[in-house]
């Protein structure tokens, strides 16, 4: 999978958020095999002296930082360029959050933010709604890939509307990546099955009661996912098919049983 | 002078800049990034760039996040 | 996974059936990394030697007969003990179908047919229904493992009642396979999760277009599906929670904004 | 006498024995399964067992099958 | 719709469980517009005099007694004798269980049981699984309907397996009713779609805060579900169907404009 | 239900697209009980002069005029002001597409238009996706209500997210009225179990095979949606809930059974 | 004599019919049924009927059910 | 003159005001309006409106629509 000018060997993207503790991060982080992890931007706290980059850079990820916590184009395009200073990466994962409960993706305001931060130079990867439209228009923008949601962050639901999904896969000439809404492994493998191009996962790992167990199951259902769609799933079928072929079976006739006539 | 550091008023001397802003947070420069009056201040700048009265600083650095 | 008297460490137990060649069939059983695969028994054919049941040997799987095509309890019952005879086995997938367009199982014949073989020395693992009673009287049959479907043969639909596949997994202490319905990686990651030992997959990998890859795909659907379950995912919820931390967000004034009381 | 051998009819003579016929038939004993009139008959009884007239005799052996 | 010998203009069987006064019951049966209610047989109770029988005659509907209770084919035979007994009626519905929890029948035990009954003259409406094999069985056996369960009693779940239900109404020459499982009017509705005949509802109904309000919502959804059966809905499209031309679309050309070609 | 200054009784707003000819419109909708009908603009045609307008007259319906093949704000605006010059009405459907094969909405541009024409004074019902965000722009915006769409125009899919739906009704201080996507009577009692206040409906009812039977059946299933929402529907449970008291259940002993202690 | 009413030991007089239980018991004849030892007492046969020494007796009656 | 009249070019004498094509048209005024270059033409202002030349009319009625 190519995003921008990167290429990437695993389609599983982690977001580092909802760890307990950075050891169990980096122990998910090498199981999930992924390469690239999320970050986020948060004022320093003089107390505890965070070593979450030296951690990430141990591991060898390619660090995305994201603009969670923006509900305006302003504030988001302004933490990516803060982060563009604190990680000397012009990546981001573009989030304009429009509601505090659901913490769903604000369209107007993702659009115009994405298209400043094109225009500035960005990588962005915006994390939107399942509209097909707003993904298309986000890709017509300049975005280097897509990132619809499945349901909310952290919602565990799954892929609330496939059929969604499977548009915005059949339109886009940019990897498109599932985010948000995983809660197991079926729902990222059903994700690459149905045309994802890589899924971005961080509840359903972090906050696992084993979350180095889950980031395995979650790296296998990705590849599983991935595997099946190249491979070619049979068509669904209204009735059964025999797996067992019905010529050559035995009949099996007793004395007693009323005379057949041969076959 | 005072300023607004990460929304909380501190007082400052006069002529502080970013780079003295953070040495004195005691804050490395690593995964840091700085923004005055809802300007970013490129690293470059952080030696050169003096923080006037009642500006709003921000200072940030990375935390785990989804 | 323990059945009968036999250990397995593979989950997944392949079908034979539908494999256009038995190279195919050969690569298939290798990349699946099953232990055991289901035959049926039919009238000899002359002209075609069969080398199955070498290329089972090569292989190193234990071979599981089937009685497929058998409608009465009667001809199971038979074909069981022919089957015995054939491949020096008391294993037995028990299958005694109700229906010929859908293939769907005889509750009553089926529990009959169990009931007869049980006693007569076979290790018993029935293709059932989905209805949780039927497979508790497998059980208390003593049938080895009880083997419900998800959807019909070949159909490729999946999991049609994950509702009563969950009710057969809470009360079953035998094992419970999930047999029939598989249409690609995903639905044998469902099966997993929702508390089943191993899915036993014979179409959905012998017609895929590429049968190798999907037999991968699914083997590792099975492992993902599994660690999954262990690994405790997250809880569904009814509305966002967030990956980020709110504490700490920045907040951006610039001079020309309305002051802000301060935090 | 006649048999009937899998569904269609055939000649046989008198006093055939089942491991006879399958020599006749050139099927190796291996995976083979041999019912007469819906009775298994063991691998170790062909030798021994005698086809009678009419008989219904299958003859199976492993085929692919889900 | 024609039961054994005789025709219903209502297409909603009215349970009269969880009803929790009398009055509530009259009210719900006569808005509900059933022509037909099930009742139960229990030990009777000296202190409070029921009057169940009368307020159902007052209604003017037919009652149809149930063997609620029964684990036994045995059991459930002798209760539809003191049935036939007490309300002078040879039908039934045949309800023999098979777990406690989930309420389930025992497939084996209601054949057994039916075909008795049959044999003994009585108009038998078993109450079923979804297994489409055991429902023609039941109607092979000789039962005037076949009641399929849409999920367990009171659970409210609506049809849990809507494929196997369309199966059972396929190949169904008897009526198909849905028993069990209905929790508001659109699974009523839903039913009738799908093809059942009519729909018996008791929990729904009963139990709901407003059983009135809710007896007529059931009995709308209903005639609803009948109607657009018979209506014959569009078909499902993977994309959009303009409900609007597109010919004579206007065109908007202001002289800035720059200038398009003439159609 | 209150839209801008005007109390319906009908829930349920017609379409006219797609039916055959004026007479089964003017049936459909004196059938349908609406009181409020959908009509697009388009060039004049000499050779066929429409009698649309007076048909409508005769039923007595109001005309909500549509902005139908408007790709674009600066389109719909115009649109909407002929509509308002050709049927004396300030009322507006609005639709802003943004892709022609599957007829979804373009927020940011539908976003615009819809401000334009409230600030035109118009009474503006926008025709949306299923983006509880965009929902509440459009509202806060001052549209007199909001019209998600099920799934796409005409492709009778129904809903495909009722979670959106959900969070939609939850939210909305204005009436929420499904547009697009309905197939049959099911889907339209659903929405309204939902919490829609009202279901516009177009393909499902003129391109039924019958759509006055139709029309009639969605009349009914909205009016049982409605009232099973208000009565209170029984909650879901995961097992059964019986709905016949076991208490008082007879035991029947037979001298030969087993002696069983009295209870 | 002891019979078996509904599940509750009863004493009973000698050649008490069912119909005399029933009486006992004030209990109608509508909506009502009765069992002796697992067989059903038709109506008919309820003044004729002797609960014998021991019977295991079971009256019901109509109830609200699903 | 020439003007576009619903996409297709149409002779106008000078002068004709939308009033005057609406008759020639023979469109009723009833559920009809009429934009010139990308502009409504109120009802009101049909009779003094003068159509230009090379003016892009868009004369439109009701059809049904979902």
């Amino acid at each position: 999978m190519r995003i921008g000018d990167r290429d990437f060997g695993s389609r599983l993207i982690l977001g580092t958020g909802g760890f307990p503790r950075l050891e169990t991060l980096a122990a998910a982080v090498r199981e999930s095999g992924t390469e690239m992890v999320t970050v986020a931007l948060r004022r320093i706290d003089p107390g505890a002296r965070g070593s979450l980059v030296d951690v990430l850079e141990d591991c060898g990820v390619a660090v995305l930082p994201n603009t969670a916590g923006c509900y305006t184009a302003r504030d988001a395009v302004l933490t990516a360029r803060l982060a563009r200073e604190a990680f000397a990466t012009d990546w981001v994962k573009l989030e304009v959050i429009g509601d505090e409960r659901t913490l769903l993706p604000d369209a107007p305001e993702l659009l115009v933010a994405a298209e400043e931060l094109v225009a500035d130079g960005f990588t962005v990867l915006p994390y939107t709604t399942d509209d097909p439209v707003l993904a298309r228009r986000l890709e017509d923008a300049g975005c280097a890939a897509v990132m619809p949601l499945g349901s909310p962050i952290g919602s565990g639901h799954g892929i609330n509307n496939p059929y969604n999904l499977r548009l915005i896969v059949e339109q886009a000439s940019v990897p498109v990546i599932l985010d948000a809404g995983v809660g197991t492994a079926s729902d990222a493998a059903l994700a690459m099955e149905l045309g994802c191009d890589a899924v971005l996962c961080a509840s359903a790992i972090s906050r696992a009661q084993d979350p180095v167990a889950m980031a395995r199951a979650i790296r296998l259902a990705v590849a599983a996912g991935l595997l099946a769609r190249g491979a070619g799933r049979i068509a669904r079928r209204t009735y059964a098919q025999a797996s067992t072929p019905e010529e050559g079976t035995p009949e099996f006739v007793h004395p007693s049983d009323p005379a057949r006539p041969l076959a | 002078m005072t300023i607004v550091l990460n929304g909380e008023p501190r007082a400052l001397q006069d002529g502080t800049t970013v780079a003295d802003l953070l040495r004195a947070l005691e804050v490395g420069e690593r995964g840091v990034a700085v923004a005055v009056d809802a300007e970013v201040v490129p690293r470059g700048a952080w030696e050169s760039f003096v923080v006037g009265d009642g500006a709003h600083v921000e200072v940030v650095h990375a935390v785990q996040g989804g």
